[in-house]
């Protein structure tokens, strides 16, 4: 179908998805968008494991199923992770990340 | 051989005296321990007399020389294959000489103190280093290898250091206690290196071995070379060294009036007659060695003699201490000793000199001790050091008065005491080297007598000075002494010393050369016709010859200085230049060093805090710039 | 049980008595009775070595005992003495005796103190005993953490400064040491073989040349910092002037001998040819802890400073003596270690029992002691004479051993260290009458002093107890150099196989 | 070009600047927006790449589930209208200097590489197929993961009630990280 | 496969048995009852870890994607005993008011994450070992938040949780990219397809910098410390050393296997990675008052000094790396198991507040104190050896240098932990700690780990026992 796509192609939108999603998570203020960046960084993971999987390794189906468990692996950390900020939210009233520096050396 | 093996008990004796004393000093009421230790002294002074006897006469065959044995010999120590110390006992004619001096003084010394240091604090504490020291020097003499000698060497060193510093709660004493100690420990080190040297050179610490004429351990050695002497050379100047410290030889000499500070007796023992001569001794002991090894360390060491006895006699002219000038003149007399070795050569009439040396070492410790006891005397009734304090004392000390005239005669030179013969045979030793030793020593006979009697007119004539109680004349069992002192010192010249101790142990003929005696004796004549007339009745000429002189006698009133310069030296340069900036150094560039990681970790540590924020981003900025830079270094640097 | 791994075993046992007590009273009882049977079994020990090697037993190590500890590792529980070693354990033997005596009237947690103290005891035996690298380098470290603790809570002071940068620099020294021992076992058979840590098997092959050139520095500094080597010794005196006195006692006396032990057995036995090459450069520093020890230690005004620094000078000596490589040094090294055990094992004694009757250690605060406490100041005294090397004395024999050692070299440049050692003497002399001068000599300085007790009797036993011993070698050394010099045999037959030039 | 070519630059490009969009934007609720369109375009690629199961997967769980929930807690804890605080930019900065120069690294040595296919046979994705692989206890199933994600979830569900559940005593009597005398800042 | 063969599960399927237990106990059991959770909890824990004792054969199941065998099922049963204690020193904690109603779920999320790890280190396969990994980070992070009305520790859990998802992300990145190179997922395969190319390079790069998050080596450390303090002490005390343990476990068995043949790259990234860590640990570790956070920097230098057994890549290197960690287990959980009692009785957890303490609770401080020893590597206790034996496998493969530092560093870490010995036992203090009783559970949770610090270094069958399952390249 798509085979005359470059599989660089592919590699290359998910390695900048990739950093994008880690620029996101260095510079956004809000717990829950760098909450939302992570789901970038393992959306573009997901898109690797599947490209190799149809591009290359098309005999087994290792990065179809890596990807499935990663989504269902980012449901759970999603969860969590809201719970705290949800409990963050509570206690401080604000989510903005520069609130969480009470430890320091 | 064996049939010496009692000697043993001679230094034996003392050392079980002194362990035994100094354990017990609380336990020994009143003169206890002063008798157990003149008895024990006693008992080595009659084997000391019988060896001599035995050794020069009895087992004596006549025509043969007289050879040096061991007595008994231990081991006491294995250094290398070759090199072992030794602790035994040589017996030969310079130290059964030795024997019978030390052991002769030291009893008269005894027997004194028991009168001059009653009912002192710790007198029982004197007897026992009194015994101390008497063991280390009887152990000194007959050693049979250099490093009983030295070891032996130290412990007198230690011995005279305790008796000096005897009057512990004196600070000054305590000071000349030390500096005599650290001074002849300065020269020791000398000594050492000395050992040092000729050990590795000569492969052997034994007298016998060195000495032997026909098989000079060092005759293989001639060669070496360092700055233009031989190398046994050096290793023979480096002992001189020890010894000139121990025998209080100029510029090591400043120990030895300090010293005074100790008990009279202990000056009378150690700094008179028998440590100061240790110097002499040892030299005469390697006597073979530095004349067959180095000639020019024999210069040296006739050379410093007749410095120091110049040097010493201008000094004493100008003292005020009585103890003092005779420290000067001890010196003096020990210069003498030194330029005698120094000027002879060896075997036959050849050595001269080394049969002078030790002839006038005997004599010396005769009359020195003699001196210095009579000196007590004078101490122990007006309790004073100061000649100044004293006139007119003839009157109510009249045998110290006449054993200390017979002790500046002999002293002085005037025959038929036992110092004119001594110091004759040594002048004429000189005359026969070197003219200029010689006319040095011409001089200083004349000022010897000079002083002397300086010395006795100030404290025997002129007026009475305000005695806190009349002067009384001393107990008998410290007159006694004197009276055979002078006995020794008047007769002692009469033994035929040529015979007996010689450098080859052959002995040889010897006259008086009446050439140089006679202006000998007239030059100690005119010395004493001098002090006589500055001295006998008091009178202004003194002030007035000091006067003139002002700037030489002011000079030679304060030692020439020297023990400034030591102190500056010592002070200032040690203490202050090297020891305060080593201890500084230490504490803060070596330490500081230490002290300097320590602080840097915690200030790295202090700064690097800001990476710690406490923000989740910058950990993870930290993280991806992390991971970038491994993948930069090992993906596209390596 | 192997009459080794009793030196070990007594000490665990006191301490484990210890526990159980309740008061000041009997922990130390324990103490001195553990420690007693220490000393008797030292004596013992000498005794049965003596006659073993009379009887014409040659091995090189007697009482061997080997247990496999970790078999993957070839660590073995392995001990065995030679003549060293068992001069060694008899100096720790008498220290620690005395050591125990001389805190008699320790107050507070005693029981804790003694508990540490007896630690560091075992470390030391255990040290001495250790024939196997891997347990050398573990009693070493035991003997060394008790220190801290020791230091920290009885010491005065700066004590917690002091007891770190001690700590901390001994343990930067074991950081050297441990590279060393790695390297030493790992190059310790030649290819193919069974590595091991054991001393004896080691020394039976050579370390690659290289290897040595490498690891040689690591392991002598490592030692050497213990030993007090120049520049590393400034823990020494901070440590020893705020340490509490048994702990001195036993740190210069015992434990700053591991250091030099170490450095004999293990960077010169096993590693001679780097040894040899490398010497010079130890040998200059050493030489100038020798000096710079002595000058040191005239300046101070503490009496722990002075000593502290007399202990640099003469343990400078002792690896002075060491990197001289050959049969009469090393005999004078070994001799010095004791000798300066227990002669500074005395001094510390001394300056605790007169600063806990003055309550100071500033010479200038005190004087005219001697006359006040007269037992105390009679034994400062020989202890002085005995440290500037009186003969007659321990030290004497030792310094002279070594100085004839180090000048049998046949080149200028040993000759010339060994003269410039050799004037240590004076400067020892000069601090060391320095000190007794203003302490005890010349009037009584401060009326305070005047109703001063002397020695009670279990001073008196501490300090007796070192002065007998360093009389007795003084006076009759033969047994202990000849016990010494035969164990030297192997290492010098080694020196002798491998051409070392100058030898 | 073909169809599916343009498909794909269309799903990149919506991707890509998406993306951008949703790390960058001021508005919150609106980064959750755009993040959905970057998860609904990768079904979309998932879907070109005939990876439908997956492609379903994505859509139901990721854009219908977690999206929902961060829409939520978005909800929850801010306005609609609240802008988001932005970084300082030296912080922007530098990120993104980190970014590109780790997203340069990446790809360079992405592009370097040659990858090699595998030359077995391929395994079409239906359904069929992803179901046997799911169930399978063999080498090439994954029937152990399936499990252990179960695991997993539940253990988070219960995690994340551990945390949200409502204290009954909320009595701070017991905290044991306040000591005045010590402030933790130093 | 057999049910027999499901048996060789049997930690996880134990584990997850316990955890339904617990969860429907809890439903059944009224309020006031709750606290009998904590009996049932440890007793249930206790048959499982003695179960982990029964030897079992190697095996392999799922294709390839768990497998155990002797020294996996060690690093279990290592792993189990740690839990054990920390269960022991929990205890009290527990039972105070504002904990008292999650009791099972504490346990329930506690175990969760120990099957977690256990798969991690039984995976054969890189999605075995993410899921692992995963299951053992996301449930830690709801406990380090569990404090609800405590803002650090909200801030723990959520810093936790985002580090470790980014970080998770950067890793799973690089197995994709590992993947993409090799074809397959499984170790087995990607073993003998790697090779030494830029691509595997980063992608191994990527890779480890994920585990090195969790191992919190430098410069991937820096939640560490924020974390540990913030989080419940037996948490704290949970990752820094159950945490950690288990991801060094997988780490080594993948260096040593997976990526063997890059093994020359990786070595000097591990050379770099491991002074690193250990210095800055140490240069943190320094100045740090509060003890958890002390802790937490102190075990960070620790990791570092793990690398060492890595870098020597040999069977040495493996045993010394599980031995170290099995001392190191018992040598941290005594030091945090003193810091949970006092704080757990007190609420004290500043060093300043631990002078004096030797004076009012002598056994705390020297169970204190043998576990600061232990963990400078003091002898004659364990970590003297565990120490000593990671050096001498730097040192087989000839890392002299790197040696020297390490030991260096060691001597640096020694000053800290001897500040804490010298606030117990030298420091005065006007007001010290009360003199106070521990309950039970805890009394027994210090004395094992007093035990452990104690024999572990003599009885040398432990290393041995381990050195005969270890492996090297």
């Amino acid at each position: 179908m798509i085979d005359n796509i470059p599989l660089n192609a592919f590699l290359i939108l998910s390695t900048l998805m990739f950093f994008i999603g880690i620029y996101g998570f260095l510079t956004r203020r809000n717990l829950i968008t760098m909450l939302m960046s992570i789901e970038l960084i393992l959306n573009s993971v997901n898109i690797n494991f599947v490209v190799f999987n149809k591009f290359l390794y098309p005999n087994h189906l290792h990065g179809h199923f890596f990807s499935l468990i990663v989504i269902a692996v980012a449901a759970s950390e999603a969860a969590v992770a809201i719970a705290i900020i949800i409990n963050i939210y509570r206690n401080f009233k604000s989510i903005d990340v520069d609130n969480l520096d009470q430890m320091k050396l | 051989m064996s049939s010496y093996a009692y000697t043993l008990l001679i230094p034996l004796i003392p050392f079980l005296v002194f362990v035994f004393v100094g354990l017990a000093e609380d336990k020994l009421k009143g003169k206890l321990g002063g008798l157990i230790g003149t008895a024990g002294l006693g008992i080595g002074t009659f084997l000391s007399y019988y060896t001599a006897f035995k050794y020069f006469i009895t087992d004596h065959v006549a025509g043969t020389g007289y050879t040096s044995l061991k007595a008994f010999e231990i081991t006491w120590l294995h250094l290398t294959d070759k090199l072992v110390i030794n602790l035994g006992v040589l017996i030969d004619p310079i130290s059964v000489m030795m024997l019978v001096v030390i052991t002769t003084v030291s009893f008269m010394v005894h027997i004194y103190s028991l009168g001059y240091m009653e009912g002192e604090r710790g007198f029982a504490r004197f007897y026992a280093f009194l015994s101390l020291f008497s063991f280390s020097m009887l152990g000194l003499v007959l050693a049979t290898n250099l490093f009983q000698m030295y070891i032996f060497w130290e412990l007198v060193g230690v011995s005279s250091f305790l008796l000096i510093g005897y009057y512990y709660e004196k600070p000054s004493a305590f000071s000349a206690a030390k500096k005599a100690f650290i001074v002849t420990r300065f020269a020791d080190l000398g000594f050492l290196i000395g050992i040092l040297i000729l050990s590795f050179n000569t492969g052997t610490f034994d007298f016998q071995t060195l000495t032997d004429p026909h098989g000079l351990a060092i005759a293989s050695k001639g060669g070496a070379a360092f700055m233009g002497l031989s190398i046994i050379t050096w290793a023979l100047i480096f002992i001189f060294v020890g010894g000139a410290g121990k025998s209080a030889m100029f510029p090591l000499h400043i120990w030895l009036p300090d010293a005074m500070e100790g008990p009279t007796p202990v000056s009378a023992l150690i700094h008179a007659a028998t440590m100061v001569v240790a110097g002499v001794y040892l030299v005469a002991r390697l006597f073979p060695v530095y004349a067959q090894g180095g000639p020019v360390a024999l210069e040296v060491v006739a050379w410093v003699g007749a410095i120091t006895s110049l040097f010493a006699a201008v000094i004493a002219t100008t003292q005020t201490d009585i103890k003092r000038v005779l420290a000067f003149s001890t010196m003096s007399q020990i210069g003498y000793m030194m330029l005698s070795l120094g000027v002879s050569g060896y075997g036959g009439e050849e050595g001269l000199g080394f049969m002078a040396s030790n002839f006038h070492l005997f004599t010396h410790a005769m009359f020195k001790a003699l001196l210095f006891l009579g000196a007590g005397a004078v101490i122990h009734a007006v309790h004073s050091n100061d000649m100044n304090d004293m006139g007119g004392l003839r009157k109510y000390l009249p045998i110290t008065h006449i054993t200390f005239l017979i002790a500046c005669l002999t002293i002085a030179g005037i025959p038929p005491f036992s110092g004119f013969f001594s110091k004759d045979e040594i002048l004429v030793a000189a005359f026969h080297s070197n003219k200029i030793l010689f006319g040095i020593e011409y001089f200083v006979a004349g000022l010897t007598a000079f002083y002397m009697f300086r010395l006795y007119y100030n404290i025997f004539w002129g007026h009475d000075r305000h005695y806190h109680h009349t002067p009384h004349e001393s107990p008998k069992v410290m007159t006694i002494p004197l009276m055979i002192l002078a006995f020794g010192s008047i007769f002692s010249g009469f033994l035929p010393f040529h015979n007996l101790v010689t450098s080859d142990g052959l002995g040889f003929e010897s006259h008086i050369d009446w050439m140089i005696a006679i202006p000998s004796v007239l030059v100690g004549v005119i010395g004493i016709a001098i002090a006589t007339v500055m001295y006998k009745t008091q009178n202004a000429l003194p002030d007035k010859v000091a006067g003139s002189f002002s700037f030489f006698y002011q000079w030679a009133f304060r030692k020439f200085y020297i023990d400034e310069i030591y102190l500056f030296v010592t002070k200032k340069i040690i203490f202050n230049y090297i020891s305060r900036p080593v201890a500084w150094f230490d504490r803060h560039i070596v330490d500081g060093t230490m002290n300097g990681i320590a602080n840097l970790v915690v200030f790295v540590s202090y700064n690097i805090r800001g990476l710690q924020s406490g923000r989740v981003q910058q950990y993870a900025f930290v993280f991806v710039g992390g991971v970038i830079a491994l993948v930069l270094i090992f993906v596209y640097a390596l | 049980m192997n009459i080794l791994t009793l030196f070990v075993v007594i000490p665990v046992l006191t301490v484990a008595g210890i526990l159980f007590t309740k008061d000041l009273k009997q922990s130390r009882l324990v103490s001195a009775i553990g420690m007693t049977a220490q000393l008797i079994l030292s004596a013992v020990l000498v005794y049965l070595y003596v006659s073993e090697r009379n009887a014409g037993n040659m091995a090189p190590m007697l009482f061997m005992y080997d247990l496999l500890w970790f078999p993957s590792l070839n660590i073995h529980y392995a001990v065995g003495v030679d003549g060293i070693s068992v001069a060694m354990i008899a100096l720790t033997g008498v220290v620690v005796f005395a050591g125990i005596f001389a805190s008699w009237k320790m107050e507070f947690l005693s029981r804790e103190f003694f508990i540490s103290l007896i630690l560091l005891a075992t470390g030391v035996f255990g040290f001495f005993i250790s024939l196997d690298l891997f347990t050398m380098f573990l009693f070493y470290e035991i003997a060394v953490i008790p220190m801290y603790l020791l230091i920290g809570i009885w010491g005065s002071g700066p004590k917690e400064y002091s007891a770190m940068k001690l700590t901390l620099m001994l343990m930067g020294g074991s950081a050297l040491l441990m590279v060393g021992i790695l390297g030493i076992y790992f190059f310790s058979v030649p290819t193919g073989g069974q590595l091991t840590f054991n001393v004896l098997e080691i020394a039976k092959h050579q370390i690659p040349i290289e290897m040595q050139r490498f690891l040689f520095p690591f392991t002598f500094v490592g030692f050497g910092i213990l030993g007090a080597l120049f520049p590393f010794h400034t823990w020494s005196p901070d440590g020893h002037a705020s340490a509490p006195t048994a702990v001195s006692m036993l740190h210069a006396g015992v434990l700053m001998k591991l250091g030099g032990y170490g450095a004999f057995r293990v960077a010169i036995y096993l590693m001679p040819e780097a040894a040899h090459e490398q010497a010079w450069i130890f040998i200059i520093l050493t030489t100038i802890s020798v000096v710079y020890g002595a000058f040191g230690a005239i300046f101070q005004k503490d009496l722990k400073y002075i000593n502290a620094y007399s202990s640099v000078s003469h343990c400078g000596l002792v690896l002075f003596a060491v990197l001289m490589m050959n049969q009469t040094a090393f005999t004078g090294a070994v001799i010095q270690m004791i000798s300066h055990g227990l002669m500074t094992a005395l001094f510390f004694a001394l300056i605790g029992m007169i600063y806990g009757r003055t309550h100071t250690r500033m010479i200038d605060e005190m004087g005219g002691l001697m006359k006040i406490i007269p037992f105390l100041g009679v034994v400062y005294v020989i202890a002085g004479l005995a440290s500037l090397g009186l003969p007659g004395f321990s030290g004497f024999v030792a310094e002279m051993t070594i100085f004839f050692g180090a000048y049998q070299h046949v080149d200028m440049f040993h000759r010339i260290a060994t003269i410039v050692a050799v004037s240590s003497i004076v400067i020892t002399a000069v601090y060391i009458l320095r000190v007794v001068g203003i302490l005890l000599m010349g009037p009584i300085k401060d009326d305070h002093f005047l109703h001063l007790p002397d020695a009670n009797w279990y001073e008196r036993l501490s300090t007796i107890t070192l002065v007998v011993g360093i009389t007795f070698i003084g006076m009759m050394p033969l047994w202990l150099s000849d016990m010494i010099n035969f164990s030297l045999a192997p290492l010098i037959h080694k020196l002798a196989t491998i051409q070392l030039p100058g030898m | 070009m073909t169809l599916n070519d343009i498909m794909f630059y269309l799903f990149a490009g919506s991707i890509l600047t998406f993306s951008l969009l949703t790390v960058t934007s001021r508005r919150i609720l609106r980064s959750a927006v755009y993040l959905l369109f970057v998860l609904v375009s990768t079904a979309g690629i998932y879907f070109m790449l005939n990876y439908n199961f997956l492609a379903a997967v994505q859509l139901t769980v990721y854009a219908g589930g977690i999206i929902v929930l961060i829409i939520f807690s978005i909800l929850l804890t801010s306005h609609v209208s609240e802008k988001a605080v932005v970084a300082p930019v030296r912080q922007q900065i530098f990120s993104a200097l980190a970014v590109a120069a780790g997203a340069i690294l990446t790809i360079l040595t992405i592009v370097k590489f040659v990858f090699t296919p595998t030359t077995s046979p391929a395994v079409d994705a239906n359904v069929t197929n992803v179901g046997r692989a799911l169930v399978s206890y063999n080498r090439d199933g994954f029937a152990l993961p399936f499990e252990v994600i179960s695991i997993l979830l539940l253990a988070a569900m219960v995690g994340a009630i551990v945390l949200a559940k409502k204290e009954k005593h909320l009595v701070p009597s017991n905290e044991p990280n306040t000591n005045p005398e010590n402030p933790s800042k130093s | 496969m057999s049910l027999s063969d499901i048996l060789i599960m049997r930690n996880e399927l134990l584990l997850t048995f316990m955890a339904m237990i617990l969860l429907t106990i809890d439903l059944n059991l009224n309020h006031a009852k709750k606290s009998l959770m904590i009996p049932i909890s440890i007793g249930l824990f206790l048959v499982v870890t003695l179960i982990g004792f029964i030897p079992q054969p190697d095996q392999s199941l799922f294709g390839g994607m768990y497998h155990t065998n002797g020294l996996v099922q060690l690093m279990k049963n290592i792993l189990n005993i740690g839990v054990l204690i920390i269960l022991f020193q929990s205890a009290a904690w527990l039972k105070s008011p504002a904990n008292a109603t999650k009791i099972s779920e504490y346990f329930f999320l506690l175990v969760s994450t120990l099957i977690g790890m256990n798969f991690m280190i039984s995976s054969g396969d890189f999605l075995m070992l993410y899921l692992g990994l995963e299951l053992a980070t996301i449930p830690l992070a709801a406990l380090a938040a569990f404090i609800h009305f405590n803002t650090k520790s909200s801030e723990a859990g959520i810093k936790l949780l985002l580090s470790s998802a980014l970080s998770s992300g950067i890793l799973l990145y690089g197995i994709s990219m590992i993947y993409g190179a090799c074809g397959s997922i499984y170790f087995d395969a990607i073993g003998a397809a790697y090779s030494n190319v830029p691509l595997l390079v980063l992608a191994f790069i990527f890779f480890f910098t994920g585990m090195a998050f969790k191992i919190s080596l430098v410069p991937f450390h820096l939640w560490t410390a924020d974390v540990y303090e913030g989080a419940p002490i037996n948490i704290t005390s949970y990752l820094s050393v159950i945490s950690k343990g288990a991801a060094a476990f997988i780490l080594i068995i993948v260096m040593f296997t997976v990526f063997k043949t890059i093994a020359p790259v990786y070595k000097s990234m591990i050379y770099l990675v491991a002074v690193l860590t250990m210095t800055v640990g140490n240069l943190f570790a320094m100045r740090q008052k509060n003890m958890k956070r002390f802790l937490a920097f102190s075990s960070i230098a620790q990791a570092g000094f793990i690398l060492l057994g890595i870098l020597g890549a040999n069977k040495m290197g493996m045993t010394s790396v599980v031995y170290f960690v099995l001392v190191y287990i018992f040598s941290n959980l005594g030091a945090f198991g003193v810091v949970a009692a006092i704080s757990a009785k007190t609420g004290k957890e500043y060093m300043d507040d631990y002078d004096g303490l030797y004076l009012t609770n002598p056994k705390l401080s020297l169970l204190m104190m043998l576990a600061m020893f232990s963990l400078a590597g003091i002898p004659p206790v364990a970590g003297f050896f565990g120490k000593m034996f990671l050096f001498t496998s730097a040192a087989s493969g000839g890392y002299y240098w790197l040696v020297f530092i390490a030991v260096l560093n060691a001597t640096i870490s020694l000053y800290y932990y001897l500040l804490v010995v010298k606030a117990m036992f030298i420091n005065k203090n006007e007001q010290p700690i009360a003199k106070f009783q521990s309950d039970g559970y805890t009394k027994i949770g210090l004395v094992l780990c007093a035990l452990g610090i104690f024999v572990l270094g003599f009885w040398s069958q432990v290393y041995e026992f381990i050195n005969g399952l270890s492996f090297g390249i």
